[in-house]
């Protein structure tokens, strides 16, 4: 279904009838099939799709640099009247960095480790004849210069690790618009960073690509990026192009269901937890939509946190922390650094608490100490009236409050024993404190927790790796409600999950909530998530916390202007 | 090996879960449209990796081959392989004595046979104890840190500093020459070996999620040690086991070959080439060549099973 | 950088402590009674009991292992009874000629293995992958002295191309002025190029042989290393951005993959000087190796303590420079240090 | 390099070291090539001092052409052609003549004589040379012992070139073991020089260093591998030698000692394994020499203290149950004198060694284990010297393997070097291979040390038997009384008393072989078992 285009000049990339095969363990897997997609000169296309749905495969067809497993089966490629599929490898790589151009998604690890920024910037000039020995350096500064990196010739000396991820990504776009191509293609160049870091480096590209009439691929999972910064948007499924349309028109009026599914999906201001639900389902769904309750049922505070401190040694395992969570200066007094700087706050039984911040801001490390992982430098843990932050982490296993706080992980695979079934995974913390005797009464258990969480029955004895994404958090969280605990903390639960599965893993989390009672401390640094399932939000900057209350006021008045930045960074598609 | 997060284009597998109705509260689970992912048991997936890898097919046969005779060996050997018979000493090989016959007029085909089982033997029972040592301490080393990790550190530092070889003949010159012997130096020698390998592979994993979540719940440290952390570090560890096999053999045949061998006139390859060697220039190829041979494509195929191996364990590579 | 070296010999420290200690319980274990082998054939109880006295082993062991250690402070390693001369005199002479050959064998092997390994990881899974491995593995499937023996067989017996395996150098070129000891840089230095020829054309056999046996764990090793670095990111992006293929397998990718290599070098260096003692013994080349192997059956304590200790100096210092070598090459390490 | 050429730089160099080119030999070279003599052996030298403690019989070589002696052996051509010593013909050697008295001889001494330093060489020097021998202790002043050389007062420097020998009894041996290594004349200033208080006769000085006025000298010496000698120019005790510069290398592979030979690279190979020899002889490229070991014997020894070799039927039926033809074809390779399967077990001549009367015999052997009550048979061990190993492991591969067939089950156990001399002391090991050699070739002498009852270290099955004794010391005193037929009925006797109760079995008299290249000429077998190189000559 391509959409037909009106009489413009020929456009300066046009894929026409795309297929894209890969050889793998059991047969050649079609990844994509019979993509049609055009992009005119100074046009910025954004691609969207879940993971899987071939968006990055598309592109690497385009620049041709499937890895050995992959063919392209079918299908042209023409770029500026050039037919890039079947081009002879030396022509392709005259092209690559010259005329077309990449930016990846995991900017530290896009970078040679052990080589300068400004030689690696050197080395593309010098193999496009764009530079001498002797002006590479001076141009090489010169385009760092342009990406807005501050003191340029001091940071053509540096290396990668010694940059901060938001900065590697400048390097590598400076890398990759050095010797001023007409195409980038930018695959999800900003997902693994923060939202205020995010926002900047958008909008460098965006003004870097419009001053030179360059056109842009922009490939992302993100609805709302591609709204803010596409001229027109292509969204993908399961390898084909469902529907094309120009920004606003594909917000406005989405054709295509599976679009439509995929916006109502997407949390944003002015939604509840159901309307993300797809249609059909929204109406089944009995009772009321139970988290927009108002107000707790206020039976005296289950968890109070009093002046909490974690402090690290400054030289070493300080000094890489500061270096991967970019330059913020922290006010280190004895040589410490104070990753949680003096934080109280408290939890009502069934009230479920937004934990917000930048990455960096000691979200995590806060969430370690209540689950008496690590043990805080100082301050005081009370659980249900008892000083729980006394007991030594180490020794907390065997604690009986141990089950009654449990947690969720951020990424399912991590925290799966890849050599445990998903029965045995659920199963493990009922065999050691659960105190069931005997094989069939854990077994039933575990049954009955799977259907709690929506996971079929006949997928319990299967390996983490035959699991998709959404089933291993499913399992993640039967597990962390086996002990049907009173407190869960829930670290970013759906951070690593697709906008469609997130939605209804949110959606599960809140009427468990519900149905057991439990209370939540709801970790994240996504702002429309937090809106969806909390009653009252924290926000947190550098350790400490910067504005605290009820989730619609905060986010709809905010007190601090930092959270006022947070809130302006977020990209959300047109209402 | 970074694990890069985004997807890996060659593992682009069409993602099973589809998002379809899920009627929320109700008992009925979502109904996935999983594709029919039978249980993609070890040996279905084995047998793909080495039909894939044609080497890793043959170090296989051969491995088979091996423990065949090591079992059947003196059972189907054509002569006793003690035997001797000086009116036909120093035969070239014929068609009675397929690989001719040593000084003492002793079969070396039969010879050969016989060895297997000790040969064989020598190399399991040295990588199995040097498993046990070297692989549970460097195991503990990486979990617990600390003291253990120093002590571990320090003791295969120690063994390293050792050239290898003279260490081996001390402890059997010391302990005198018995098959044990030679299995507990050879095991001593390839202690640091196993210790550093255990030790990346438990350091690695000691902050995973999967250990996080063992202590949430419940589990003591030394329980998550063996229950959680060892069954993920084995499969590494059997890729080093297949390769220092090789490493113990050879090591038995150099400790014969300057006298502190097994005893004679039991039949091991190490001490068939140590002295057949003496006769290579005199013309007498044989003796020294077919025992060199077995033991060459023992190695040989220890060697492969171990890369073999690291294919087939590999969880990356287990789509 | 010195705190660097400070820190890496502060944890070599216990270990030669625990060489210190293992040696000398290792020969006074040794069952020969040294006393009575040097007694002599006709020698008298009486006469043996003599000796032992002079040799000071009727004493209590934490008393010998006391006086043990107070020479060793003095550097004085005691003297061979087999060869009568001070240990530290035949250390001195003979450490060069097996440091020559062990090193020689070690960048014989560093030259074919890396490159065997780099090809079989640019061409992974094809013919070239299967052949470099099979290669490399033969080569460490024969026993050292087996794969000696039959080089001697083939190219000094049947082929004359080697020469005679006698040791060091030809009987009629004499050794080149003592510099550093090793014959090749010695001769070079005396700007003696026909006994440079001799001494090299002696050292190829046994070095090739060493190489042979060295080869599979450093191809190997290579060949993993490469492969991961391959699939990493930044090669990709080196890819992307359309960089020649020898400018990204070169610079990008193989200075990347020789880390892991590198670090392997010390296990690989110690592994071959076991394999050395053989090879010493084929070709009669007056090593330290062969020197330690007749003191162990000859159950002579100095020289094999001696031996080991050296060796386990040596190995400190090489694990050293490797450390040094990583911080060279690697940034991360250099800064974090 | 440019980094591109990098890789294909790497494989390039890999091969340089491979192609050595073949050696060319330059002018220089090639002259003194044909006047140096290169040979191969085994072990090497551990020490230069006959006196010193725990040297080796290379050592024995090295005192051997470094110093002199009193007077040295004549030369005889043995039945093959081939030269050996003449026992009982001495020549001059420093001694320019000498004049046996009843209870004295008196050497003339050479007065142009000089030590390797120039300085003269006295009556005064042999004193403290023979006064050191047997004052040393050890193996030295044992050896002294056996020719009744036992005090310093024996020993009297008449004046600067006479000296005088005292016996304290009348001793056949005492004039050939004048002629052993032993008493070897040591440069006594020199030697005093470099002595310590803790030292009085400067061993340590000795074991490293030449003090004396032989026909070679040591120039150079790396233990274990190479020692290289020069000739003494001004050598006086002798014909001067013909070769200038010898190198000896010490090469532990007996297959790389075999290719050197083959290939020209050595002149003389000493002591192969008697399979290169015979492969050699027949091949015919090189000459081989190969002379029965005189007063040798390779035997099976059997600890007659302990049960069950304690019974002498247990001793005849191993006796009858060794394959002694077995052994000489497949071990010895025919190069030895079989000591077995004579017509009579008694004594046919005076000759010492000659062959007893067993022969391989299962059916004896069970039938006397019998006797013996050992009908179900027993356990016990073989052993040997890891350093024989070459000979001695096949051969009790073979015995274990016919003993077993009469019950007796022996496992074989190798004793590395150091540990073979403290068990032969301990004198507990069952069963033994071994060989011994008297390097005076009289029977007696060999009697005296292995069979007699004073059970000397040689003595290893500790066999002590009064009658046997007796007819030793008699043998011993009509030889020195010149009394023929005491002798004769003596030495029969003890002979005959050794084959019946055979607390040790002869099995072979073994050869010593030597393999040299057709151009070199002059080869002698010496009793020492070593090589004497101042008869050589290189064409």
């Amino acid at each position: 279904m391509t959409a037909e285009l009106a009489l413009a000049p020929p456009p300066l990339l046009e894929v026409h009838d795309l297929t894209v095969e890969f050889v793998t363990r059991r047969g050649t897997v079609v990844a994509v099939e019979r993509v049609a997609l055009a992009l005119a000169k100074g046009e910025t296309l954004g691609i969207v799709g879940e993971s899987g749905s071939g968006k990055s495969v598309t592109s690497y067809a385009v620049m041709r640099i499937l890895d050995r497993a992959g063919c392209i089966a079918g299908g042209t490629i023409t770029f500026s009247g050039m037919d890039v599929g079947a081009a002879a490898e030396p022509l392709m790589r005259d092209l690559r960095g010259r005329e077309m151009s990449m930016v990846f998604q995991n900017p530290r690890a896009a970078l040679n480790p052990i080589r300068k920024v400004g030689r690696q910037i050197e080395d593309v000039l010098r193999q496009h004849a764009q530079a001498t020995a002797g002006d590479a350096a001076a141009k090489a500064v010169e385009m760092l210069r342009k990406v807005r990196i501050a003191r340029p010739e001091e940071r053509y000396h540096a290396y990668p690790f010694e940059l901060s991820g938001g900065m590697c990504q400048r390097v590598v776009i400076a890398l990759a618009l050095a010797c001023r191509p007409q195409l980038l293609i930018a695959d999800e160049p900003t997902t693994g960073l923060d939202v205020t870091t995010q926002k900047a480096v958008m909008e460098l590209m965006v003004e870097l690509t419009r001053e030179r009439g360059m056109s842009t691929i922009l490939i992302t999972h993100d609805l709302g990026l591609a709204a803010a910064y596409c001229d027109r948007v292509c969204v993908m499924e399961k390898g084909r192009v469902v529907e094309t349309a120009s920004a606003a028109d594909i917000f406005a009026a989405p054709e295509h269901p599976y679009t439509r599914r995929l916006m109502r999906a997407t949390p944003r201001p002015g939604v509840t937890l159901r309307d993300l639900l797809p249609a059909d389902t929204a109406e089944a769904a009995a009772g009321p939509d139970v988290a927009r309750r108002a107000g707790t049922r206020d039976c005296g505070a289950l968890l109070e946190v009093h002046d909490l401190v974690k402090a690290y040694p400054r030289k070493g395992a300080g000094a890489t922390l500061q270096a991967l969570f970019g330059r913020n200066d922290r006010r280190a007094d004895d040589g410490m650094f104070r990753a949680v700087d003096g934080i109280s706050f408290t939890i009502g039984r069934g009230e479920s608490l937004g934990l917000v911040g930048e990455s960096g801001c000691g979200k995590s490390t806060t969430s370690m100490m209540l689950m008496r992982l690590i043990d805080p430098t100082s301050g005081r843990i009370v659980f249900a009236g008892e000083d729980i932050g006394a007991v030594p982490a180490r020794g907390f296993a065997r604690s009986p409050l141990r089950k009654r706080i449990q947690m969720v992980f951020q990424d399912p695979t991590d925290s799966l024993n890849p050599r445990f079934t998903a029965a045995r995974a659920i199963a493990d913390p009922l065999l050691r404190l659960g105190g069931l005797e005997g094989r069939k009464a854990v077994g039933a258990r575990c049954e009955a927790l799977a259907r709690q969480v929506g996971l079929p029955v006949e997928l319990l004895d299967r390996f983490p790796h035959q699991l998709s994404g959404g089933q291993k958090a499913r399992v993640g969280i039967a597990r962390a409600i086996a002990l049907s605990p009173e407190l869960v903390i829930l670290d970013e639960p759906t951070a690593a999950l697709d906008v469609s599965v997130q939605a209804i893993v949110l959606n599960l989390l809140s009427d468990l909530k519900a149905s057991l009672g439990m209370s939540y401390l709801f970790v994240s640094h996504d702002l429309n998530v937090v809106r969806l399932l909390c009653d009252r939000v924290i926000v947190m900057r550098a350790g400490r916390i910067v504005e605290e209350g009820a989730t619609a006021r905060v986010l709809s008045a905010p007190e601090s202007d930092y959270t006022r930045e947070l809130l302006a960074a977020i990209p959300h598609p047109p209402v | 090996m970074n694990q890069s997060a985004r997807i890996d284009p060659a593992a682009a597998i069409p993602a099973v879960s589809a998002p379809a109705a899920a009627p929320l509260t109700a008992p009925a689970g979502l109904p996935v449209a999983a594709a029919p992912l039978a249980r993609p048991s070890i040996a279905r997936h084995a047998r793909h990796v080495i039909a894939e890898n044609p080497v890793t097919g043959i170090a296989f046969a051969l491995f088979l081959a091996i423990a065949a005779c090591a079992v059947l060996g003196p059972a189907i050997a054509p002569y006793d392989p003690l035997a001797s018979d000086t009116a036909a000493a120093l035969q070239a090989p014929s068609t009675r004595h397929w690989f001719g016959t040593d000084q003492l007029g002793r079969d070396i085909l039969s010879r050969v046979m016989a060895a297997t089982r000790l040969d064989l033997g020598i190399a399991v029972f040295s990588v199995a104890l040097v498993f046990v040592l070297g692989g549970l301490s460097g195991v503990a080393a990486g979990f617990f840190a600390g003291w253990t990790d120093r002590i571990v550190g320090r003791i295969a530092d120690t063994i390293m500093a050792f050239p290898l070889f003279v260490l081996a003949m001390g402890i059997v010159a010391a302990l005198g020459n018995t098959v044990t012997n030679i299995v507990i130096a050879t095991a001593i020698i390839n202690f640091p070996l196993y210790a550093r390998v255990a030790r990346a592979e438990a350091n690695v994993r000691r902050e995973a999620g999967f250990v996080l979540a063992a202590r949430l719940a419940g589990n003591g440290e030394a329980r998550i040690l063996l229950a959680h952390i060892l069954p993920n570090v084995m499969p590494i560890m059997a890729v080093q086991m297949s390769l220092t096999m090789g490493y113990a053999i050879l090591n038995a045949a150099g400790l014969s070959f300057i006298g502190l061998g097994v005893r004679p006139p039991t039949p091991e390859w190490g001490i068939m080439v140590a002295e057949g060697a003496g006769f290579i220039v005199s013309g007498e190829w044989w003796i020294a060549l077919f025992p060199g041979a077995a033991l060459m494509l023992a190695v040989f195929c220890f060697n492969l099973l171990g890369d073999g191996l690291r294919d087939i364990l590999d969880p990356q590579r287990r789509t | 950088m010195i705190r660097q070296i400070g820190k890496r010999l502060a944890t070599a420290i216990p270990s030669l402590i625990g060489v210190v200690i293992v040696t000398f319980l290792l020969t006074r274990v040794l069952p020969g009674d040294t006393a009575a082998y040097f007694a002599g054939p006709a020698a008298t109880p009486q006469a043996i009991a003599e000796i032992r006295k002079t040799l000071g082993l009727d004493r209590p062991l934490p008393e010998q292992f006391v006086r043990y250690v107070a020479d060793l402070a003095r550097g004085d390693f005691g003297n061979s009874l087999t060869t009568g001369q001070p240990v530290i005199t035949e250390i001195t002479t003979r450490l060069p000629a097996s440091a020559e050959l062990t090193l020689a064998g070690l960048i014989v092997s560093m030259l074919v293995a890396v490159p065997l390994g780099v090809l079989a990881a640019v061409r992974q899974g094809s013919l070239v992958d299967h052949a470099c491995r099979i290669v490399a593995t033969a080569g460490v499937s024969l026993p050292v002295f087996f794969t000696g023996l039959l080089l001697v067989y083939a190219f000094y017996f049947l082929l004359g191309w080697a020469p005679a395996p006698l040791g060091r150098l030809d009987i009629f070129y004499s050794p080149p002025p003592q510099v550093t000891g090793f014959f090749l840089i010695d001769s070079l230095i005396a700007r003696d190029f026909e006994v440079f020829r001799a001494a090299l054309a002696q050292l190829a056999l046994p070095a090739l042989t060493l190489a042979i046996f060295s080869l599979a764990p450093v191809a190997r090793m290579t060949r993993a290393s490469m492969l991961a670095v391959l699939a990493s990111d930044f090669v990709r992006t080196a890819r992307a951005s359309g960089l020649a293929p020898r400018a990204v397998i070169v610079t990008y990718a193989f200075r990347n993959a020789m880390l892991p290599v590198v670090t392997t070098l010390g296990m690989v260096f110690s592994f071959l000087l076991g394999a050395n003692v053989l090879v010493e013994k084929v070709f009669a080349w007056p090593g330290i190796g062969s020197y330690a192997i007749e003191a162990l059956i000859a159950s002579d304590y100095a020289p094999v303590q001696g031996f080991v200790l050296t060796m386990a100096v040596l190995y400190v210092l090489l694990n050293l420079s490797i450390d040094l070598a990583y911080g060279v090459i690697d940034p991360r390490v250099r800064i974090e240090a | 390099m440019k980094r591109r050429e990098f890789l294909q730089s790497m494989t390039a160099l890999a091969a340089a070291p491979m192609l050595s080119a073949p050696m060319v030999w330059s002018p220089a070279r090639a002259q003194s090539r044909a006047e140096t003599l290169l040979f191969v052996t085994e072990a090497g030298p551990n020490n230069f001092d006959i006196h010193g403690v725990g040297t080796n019989r290379p050592g024995y070589e090295v005192s051997w052409n470094c110093y002199d002696r009193l007077m040295s052996h004549g030369v005889k051509t043995l039945a093959d052609g081939t030269a050996s010593y003449d026992r009982d013909k001495f020549v001059p050697e420093l001694a320019e003549e000498w004049s046996p008295g009843d209870m004295s001889i008196t050497f003339k001494l050479r007065r142009n004589a000089t030590f390797h330093d120039g300085t003269p060489i006295t009556a005064k020097d042999v004193k403290w040379s023979f006064d050191r021998a047997v004052t040393v202790g050890g193996f030295p002043t044992f050896q002294m012992k056996a020719g009744s050389l036992e005090k310093p007062e024996q020993f009297v420097a008449v004046d600067d070139h006479t000296f005088r020998v005292d016996f304290l009894r009348k001793d056949r041996l005492t004039l050939p073991d004048l002629a052993v290594i032993v008493p070897a004349v040591y440069h006594s200033e020199l030697v005093k020089k470099n002595a310590t208080d803790k030292d009085p006769w400067g061993l340590d000085y000795t074991k490293t260093n030449i003090a004396g006025g032989g026909a070679y000298k040591v120039t150079r010496w790396q233990a274990g591998s190479e020692v290289v000698y020069e000739r003494n120019e001004d050598w006086k005790s002798g014909a001067l030698p013909k070769i200038r510069r010898i190198v000896w290398r010490i090469v532990p592979s007996a297959g790389n000692r075999r290719a050197l030979i083959e290939r020209g690279d050595a002149d003389i190979s000493f002591d192969l394994p008697n399979k290169d020899f015979a492969e050699l002889k027949a091949a015919g490229k090189t000459s081989v020499v190969s002379t029965p070991v005189g007063n040798g014997i390779l035997y099976l020894g059997m600890n007659c203290k302990n049960p069950p070799f304690n019974e002498v039927k247990v001793r005849q039926a191993v006796a009858y149950a060794i394959p002694y033809q077995k052994i000489m074809d497949a071990v010895m390779f025919g190069l030895a004198n079989p000591l077995y399967g004579g017509e009579a077990n008694r004594a046919s001549s005076l000759a010492w060694p000659q062959p007893h009367g067993y022969a391989t015999d299962l059916a004896k052997a069970k039938a006397l284990l019998a006797e013996a009550g050992h009908q179900d048979g027993f356990d016990t061990t073989i052993s040997f010297d890891l350093g024989s190993a070459v000979i001695s492991e096949p051969l009790c591969v073979l015995v274990q393997e016919s003993l077993a067939q009469i019950g007796i089950r022996a496992t074989i156990s190798k004793v590395p070097g150091a540990n073979w001399r403290s068990e032969l002391l301990k004198k507990e090991l069952p069963m033994i291979v071994n060989f011994f050699s008297g390097w005076l070739d009289y029977p007696e002498y060999f009697f005296f040390w292995a069979y007699h009852g004073q059970n000397a270290v040689f003595n290893t099955m500790s066999y002590q038997d009064g009658a046997m004794d007796a007819l030793i010391d008699g043998a011993r005193k009509a030889a020195a009384e010149g009394d023929a037929g005491t002798y004769a009925t003596d030495v029969k006797g003890f002979i005959d008393k050794a084959f019946a109760e055979v607390p040790r079995v002869p099995l072979f008299q073994p050869y010593l072989n030597v393999a040299l290249q057709k151009n070199i000429s002059g080869y002698r077998y010496w009793f020492h078992r070593q090589l004497d190189y101042r008869s050589l000559g290189k064409a």
